[in-house]
């Protein structure tokens, strides 16, 4: 279940593209990034950190929208995304499992 | 005793990050002192990125702004942020903000501190400071317990709750805080949760930004103590719980936001209203009383 | 430095030591006073609070004593000179803030007017009995300085040298009133702002990167000070600590810094005291005494003097850190120590210990609610010698 | 010289002793150490000032023994009779003080200062007239002392109306003498 | 320094009241500690008539009453109520009288004390009794100031009221204090004046019946010090006062009591609910989830 | 008397400090806790919030530790007896009602589980540096007894003796462990309830009328205890007072209250004392400590004695009062006295004061957050009689 | 301006008659009782008593209804009524000042 | 002997302490003092416990030179592994420990005891595993008296799962031991 806000003027933007980093050695694992992530960008390794914890890692290249929910929820200020280039939107890319609902 | 043995075979190191990492609120944060005290999954670190941004977004100058905390895992707050920045005693962060914004008028002071330690040993600094509307902004993280000492039961945990001093479940009603924070005095009173983000940003920002003693609850995971004493899960889980059960309702009766064990949590802006501070207050009224004769402090510079 | 003229009430008045070292702490550059009312201390808020808006100071009354005490670090922080007044229920309720006030090294002042105690005891009448809780009030160990003035005339100027010592040690200066002095009316000369020193606080002048709120290393170490709001980004926490001000929670930081806390008072004893001698040269018994007691007692002396007894007085302005080296000096040549208090015996046992079993220390205990009458004192000298 | 002030909460007993004490210390060259003393935290209570004068610094502070008493309530007088010191001087509100037992060494003086106060508009002007009258019978401060010391020690806008009252009693009081 | 003189020439002796005058109060008071301390024309004696009027017609045998004042003149009614009575510390007669309370589940416990004591250093015991729902009725003797140490403002002055500390008018906002207990948790809250003393008592009676945390506000002059300050007359001026301006609003929305300076107040009684005590609540609540293995707290009797 | 049994535990368990202390505290009778959390001592209230419903107990946690003081004393004059359980910032708030106690001279029990001070300090790690303030924290003079456990097995046992100390000398009785101790787990013995030793509450027996709350002739002279509700009409103040409980402001009435409440338990000290002592006869060095210093002082001792030094260990179960007859009398047979303990030196003050010069004082301080290494105490011990 | 209650079953009952003590020796003046008898039963004296205080006399004999208004009003337990010999009501011995109002 | 388990807050290190030091004072007719440490204030952070076994009773509690080492993080295992005595006995999570620097002195075993509890279904059982291992591993309480402590020391209705845990961890111990 993702966390999320359509943007109103979804037709008129292009859909930016974020570059996303992970400081690996400060997550403690939450999977909070990776839940919320309204693209499924994000997926939890299998290995441990040096904390013991799994991180997460890019599942799918590309796919970020630069939104930086990640970077907000995350309690460790371990994940972050830069601006990529842009692109226009596919529409499948911006409403995932259909919700607009904000909680 | 004897000296430590230094005798290695071989030194195997573990990788470190290939890349010189620098996240965008690095500025802002204290990461010299990383890793924080914060357990997994716990929404402290997640409220303190929303001070941050809410800050940026509310477009005051950092060196202008002071957090002061109490003493609680959420009191560890101020220790995490590259602002000037106070760990005080428990229960007494508003006092000593108090002190801090009155002695330095061009400050805006924040105070990031836990339920127990705002509502509980805190509870009449808190009347006390919303009734005189100090310029303060008040960030008080709800996780319906005393984090810190090991789980035990505090003001705001709900009826039949579990916690390390009430085993057998919560027998004290709880506060409604945003009701006794509007019934004190408090010109600006929200609620909402770690899982908010964005709302929160913005409800920071403009308390941020807001005159007067503002007042912010957030409702906040403690996975290792109040969600597993209570068999609640992760802090996902209690993430996934806030996302179902929370509700906005801007301009709520606060009479009305009580927050029952695992029911809905009403969340939103109830009170915004305009009401001279207590240093406009004063200002004004000495003004009128001692005309020229009243000389308004002024912060001694350095050279004094 | 010399006092800021705005504050100085230049002039001689008929005041009572309430109102003098409401004087004194203007004039001693305090701006913020927070505090909350108790007998016999209100006095000296309510004068404040009448000559504040007059002066550029801010007052605020709290709800309580332990908001009071709070409300003085953060302001001071912010960079005002601040104190807070009160007496023996409400400097009990202090102590939690005052150990945070010294942990943090923060310089302020706290007026405490004694009143008979223990709890609400004689809420009128005139005591001694905080003297040993000045030191050991709090929890952990710590140190502060404590005064004690004898006159409406000290209050005002004994104030503002608690206000010098609290900036040049860092550190919370207890002004050790007692409800006699403190109702007392007398005669008191402030002088013109040109004949009053205070010490500026030390603020850092040094790049900000390098900026350490704290200093352990060296027994007079004092870092200096910064403003909140001026861009150093401190971090000031009531947590052991490293000279950053960041929290250590091991045992070699707590040795650092509590032994940092300790030793800059206890190290600097002999710089830091004011004690008053009076013909300790060659005599026989020394009285020993503080506060109003002082007075007292150099009525007694007076007769015993009258009657040919070779006695001494030392009146201990600063009463902590307790002047221990010279009270060692004093036991060689002595006979006794005679020790007039209005408690049932407080600092009696630091002079006991100092004393050594080299000369006998005699207590003149008076439970409070009045002064000794000079005879008692006068008979404890006579049996001192015997 | 040790004086002792009595009365009940409201009086302004302490005030009496302030007035004297600052006429002699500040305008009259002498040393004047007041104490005063509250009854139970102070409220409607016994209430008393105690107010040494002396040439040479004052070093202990209270009195056991004055020799003049100034009584402004019956309690008061009760209470502190005994203590007055041998030939002391009594000086007594007339209508407040009824005398239960006269000692033979001690003078005593009377005016009707509520009375005269209340005359005047308002009983609270009762100590002032007491401290005319004290003036003028103890003479240990001359009245032009006394005079200066009002101002900065009663409201502005009262001062004239509390030389008035001073004079009123300090007339009784030469009158007294003269009687005598 | 010589013996004190007992030579005396006379007796005069004052006329003794003829009659043995017995106040029909007289045993509810401590008339041996006659005369009390309050001021000529101060309410807070007329309270304390109404307190043992209340008592009396609420039907409670005054052995199972106790009485447990804080520190301040108002404090001091404790003093002289010839029931058990405890004069505790400043701000702590709450916490005192839960101790009490708890210690004897029989005993009903009045806390009798002044605005500043319940109201400012007293607030946080005030406010968590309240959401405890302590079985504690609170007499709140609101004479506008601290008036035992010499009239302070305090938490109740009205803003541009003189007092002591406020030299030039009050500029703090005051307490509404009907509001702050009701958001607390208080299940019966009124207010009265001092003049309304057959409502007062019939209040008072209601709330001494009433399980659980019951809070009466009552409005009393200070004729020594709040009015003389404000040069508002003497206690008869106060209670003419009361009389013009008071108005009786049963029920009425807390949020609307204010007290403005010299303005109308609203008397009357503003919230009566039920909700299980804190002990009702604990009893309940551990019966059910320990049955049998619950063993509810009984005193110790004098053996033990 | 002996212990209810429902309240005994009889068993044996693998318990830390606090956990013992708990069941001490039910075993001894206390019925009620008003408490509030504060690392190290938490686990104290969280044990007796979890058996107190099964043995017929009131357990609350108050908003802080000002009210739970206060409803303490509440408590024990509707009859409980009670407690409390904090660490030095809490301690600290307590400090005004715990003066209302000693001056209402309520017998009840404030367990301060020790940690690194001043200020928040180092809230996880032992310290002992709360042991001045035990005894002169609140304002106005005042005594209480002080106990230090220095085991699990204690924590129980002397928590039990607490109590009835407590009740003995109506007063209250501060049991002073450490961090170190509390979180210390070890084997604890809970005795039959018939092997455990309770006082029980003095309640007066006659005529109503005639019952005196207090009574102020006499060295050891405590009055026996009511109940409110049972129709004594009793009025009880912390104003000074007279025998019957009414406010006196006086400082007659100052002197035979205050006196009495210092005199009950200093003319009582050699009833009081617990004291181990342990191959003294005879010593050069006696070295004195308590709580968990004592343990790593004999370990100190036990190397010392093999190197064939005469040492012998003084431990200070109840450290206040203070021993002074005992140590002022070894004082003429030794040649030092050594004291360890986990602060910059307290009872250290104590000790030198009663050796009086006879013996060499000899400190060895520790800042907390550990124990001391044994070492440190052996070189003491060998500097001492060098 | 008194502050009194009429009684609502008026018709019915009796005028109570009431006697009046005052404990001079507690009285301080603070001219309660005589200021809110509904009777107007007393006066303060010109006398002071010892403590320095004017205190009330009856000015009426025989006026009081025993309502116990001035002993409920006395912050000093110092007037109290007990019941005399009951007579019927006189209209205007009810009403007076024509206040039926209670603030 | 000397015994160090250390890990991170939430992993169960102080249970691990209490359980082996339970065992041996109570069913295995030992000394056992054990104390712990919390990081700051204890939360995410470092954490250990330190149990001290002897056959007399034991005066100083705390461990300097630990002559057992139990660690389960990364972390816990850079920070004392140089306090280990000569020649000491090191247990790791085969998982969560990477040697970067190996003692000779030392004698290393050890186990995926989280790997082992996650597969049982919750990692919270990770360190009744450890425990399991260690009994086997280093002998110091028997098995039986190790099996005794479990009852009162957690959860009734965990008990099975416990034993099962601690019974994977024994058997892998005594493997460890076999194939050395
Ligand atoms: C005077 C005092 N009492 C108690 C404590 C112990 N203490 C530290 S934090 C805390 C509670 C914190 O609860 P909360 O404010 O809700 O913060 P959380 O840890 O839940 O974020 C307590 C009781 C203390 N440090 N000081
Ligand atoms: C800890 C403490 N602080 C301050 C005081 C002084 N004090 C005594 S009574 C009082 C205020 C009383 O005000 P209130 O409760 O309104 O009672 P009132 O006298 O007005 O009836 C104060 C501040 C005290 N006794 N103890
Ligand atoms: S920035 Fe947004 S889209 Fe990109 S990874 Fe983070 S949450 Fe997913
Ligand atoms: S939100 Fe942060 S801490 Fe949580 S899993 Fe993602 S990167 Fe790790
Ligand atoms: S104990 Fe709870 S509140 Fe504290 S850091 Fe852990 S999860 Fe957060
Ligand atoms: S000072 Fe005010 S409140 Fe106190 S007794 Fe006098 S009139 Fe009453
Ligand atoms: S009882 Fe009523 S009518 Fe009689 S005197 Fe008193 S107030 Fe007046
Ligand atoms: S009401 Fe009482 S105190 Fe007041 S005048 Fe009447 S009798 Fe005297
Ligand atoms: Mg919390
Ligand atoms: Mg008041």
């Amino acid at each position: 279940m993702s966390y999320w806000r359509v943007p109103l003027d979804i037709q008129n933007v292009k859909i930016p593209k974020g570059d996303i980093h992970i400081i690996t050695e400060r997550c403690k694992g939450c999977n909070f990034c990776v839940e919320y992530c309204p693209r499924d960008v994000l997926e939890m390794s299998t290995d441990f950190n040096r904390k013991g914890y799994h991180y997460p890692q890019v599942l799918k290249q590309g796919a970020c929208v630069n939104c930086n929910l990640c970077e907000m929820i995350c309690p460790e200020f371990s994940i972050y995304c830069l601006e990529g280039e842009e692109k226009p939107p596919e529409p499948d890319q911006v409403l995932r499992k259909g919700e607009n609902h904000e909680s | 005793m004897s000296e430590p043995t230094t005798d290695y075979t071989d030194t195997l190191t573990i990788p470190e990050p290939k890349e010189n990492l620098k996240h965008p609120l690095e500025s802002y944060i204290r990461s010299e002192r990383f890793p924080h005290i914060w357990c997994s999954s716990c929404g402290i670190g997640t409220i303190v990125t929303a001070y941050i941004s809410g800050l940026q977004k509310s477009g005051l100058d950092p060196e202008k702004v002071a957090v002061v905390s109490g003493i609680g895992c959420s009191g560890r707050a101020a220790g995490y942020l590259r602002l000037d920045s106070f760990h005080s005693t428990h229960g007494r962060a508003l006092p000593f903000a108090t002190g801090l914004a009155l002695g330095n008028p061009e400050l805006k002071v924040s105070v990031i501190s836990g339920d127990g330690d705002i509502a509980a040993i805190g509870g009449n600094h808190f009347i006390h400071s919303a009734r005189r509307n100090i310029d303060l902004n008040i960030i008080c993280i709800n996780n319906f317990n005393y984090a810190m000492t090991g789980g035990q039961a505090g003001p705001t945990t709900p009826l039949e709750a579990n916690a390390s001093t009430t085993p057998y479940g919560c027998y004290e009603y709880p506060f409604n805080l945003p009701f006794l924070a509007e019934s004190s005095g408090a010109v600006y009173v929200a609620r909402w949760t770690a899982l908010h983000i964005r709302r929160l940003t913005n409800a920071i920002s403009e308390a941020l930004q807001k005159p007067g003693f503002s007042f912010i609850e957030i409702i906040s995971p403690c996975p290792t103590l109040y969600a597993r004493r209570n068999r609640l899960g992760t802090g996902l889980d209690t993430m996934k719980f806030y996302h179902d059960s929370a509700t906005i309702q801007h301009g709520a009766d606060t009479r009305e936001v009580d927050i029952e064990y695992q029911k809905k949590i009403i969340v939103g802006k109830f009170v915004d209203k305009d009401k001279p501070t207590f240093t406009e207050a004063r200002d004004t009224f000495l003004n009128k009383k001692l005309g020229d004769q009243y000389v308004p402090y002024r912060r001694p510079n350095n050279g004094h | 430095m010399k006092a800021d003229p705005i504050g100085v009430a230049t002039g001689s008045y008929y005041l009572d030591g309430d109102h003098a070292c409401a004087e004194g702490a203007i004039a001693g550059g305090c701006r913020f006073l927070a505090g909350y009312p108790i007998t016999p201390s209100t006095e000296v808020a309510e004068r404040m609070a009448e000559r504040f808006p007059k002066v550029g100071g801010v007052f605020i009354q709290m709800e309580d004593e332990l908001a009071s005490m709070a409300a003085v670090s953060g302001a001071v922080w912010a960079g005002a000179k601040s104190m807070t007044v009160t007496s023996g229920p409400g400097f009990s309720l202090m102590m939690e803030n005052l150990g945070l006030a010294a942990m943090m090294e923060v310089p302020c002042v706290v007026v405490n007017v004694q009143r008979g105690g223990p709890s609400t005891g004689l809420p009128t009448l005139t005591g001694q009995a905080d003297m040993m809780q000045a030191r050991w009030g709090s929890h952990g160990d710590y140190e502060i300085i404590a005064l004690s003035p004898n006159s409406p005339q000290e209050c005002f100027d004994l104030t503002v040298k608690a206000f010098n010592l609290s900036e040049e040690w860092r550190v919370p200066v207890l002004f050790m009133m007692d409800e006699c002095v403190g109702h007392m009316t007398e005669k008191v000369v402030i002088p013109n702002a040109d004949k009053i020193d205070v010490t500026p606080r030390k603020f850092y002048k040094g790049k900000k990167e390098d900026y350490r709120p704290f200093k352990f290393n060296g027994a007079d170490s004092v870092a200096p000070l910064v403003k909140a709001g001026d861009g150093y980004f401190i971090h000031i926490t009531g947590l052991t600590h490293d000279e950053r001000g960041y929290p250590v929670i091991n045992a070699e930081a707590q040795e650092k810094n509590v032994t940092h806390l300790v030793n800059k008072i206890l190290k600097n004893e002999e710089k830091i005291r004011i004690i008053e001698e009076n013909q300790v040269e060659g005599a026989d018994v020394v009285v020993v005494s503080y506060g109003i007691s002082s007075r007292v007692a150099m009525k007694a002396v007076e007769s015993a003097r009258e009657k040919g007894l070779k006695v001494g007085t030392i009146r201990l302005v600063t009463v902590w850190p307790f002047p221990e080296s010279r009270i060692r000096e004093l036991a060689k040549s002595v006979k006794a120590f005679v020790v007039p208090e209005i408690n049932l015996g407080q600092i009696v046992l630091e002079v006991e210990r100092c004393a050594n079993g080299e000369a006998k220390t005699i207590l003149v205990p008076h439970a409070g609610g009045w002064v000794h009458d000079p005879i008692d004192i006068l008979n404890a000298i006579e049996e001192s010698i015997k | 010289m040790d004086i002792k002030f009595s009365g009940f909460g409201g009086q302004g007993i302490i005030k009496s002793g302030t007035l004297i004490g600052k006429a002699a210390s500040l305008f009259d060259d002498k040393f004047a150490t007041l104490t005063q003393s509250f009854g139970p935290e102070a409220r409607g209570g016994a209430c008393s000032a105690q107010l040494v004068i002396d040439e040479e610094p004052i070093l202990y502070p209270y009195i056991v023994r004055p020799e003049i008493l100034v009584s402004m309530s019956q309690e008061a007088y009760e209470k502190f009779l005994d203590d007055l010191a041998p030939n002391g001087t009594l000086l007594t509100d007339t209508d407040l003080v009824k005398p239960h037992k006269i000692r033979k060494d001690v003078t005593m003086h009377s005016i009707p200062s509520t009375r005269i106060a209340e005359e005047m508009g308002n009983r609270i002007f009762a100590n002032v007239v007491m401290v005319g009258f004290f003036t003028a019978i103890t003479k240990i401060v001359n009245s032009e002392a006394m005079k200066k010391a009002l101002p900065g020690s009663v409201p502005e806008r009262f001062i004239d109306i509390n030389i008035e009252a001073f004079d009123k009693g300090f007339q009784y009081g030469a009158e007294t003498l003269e009687k005598n």
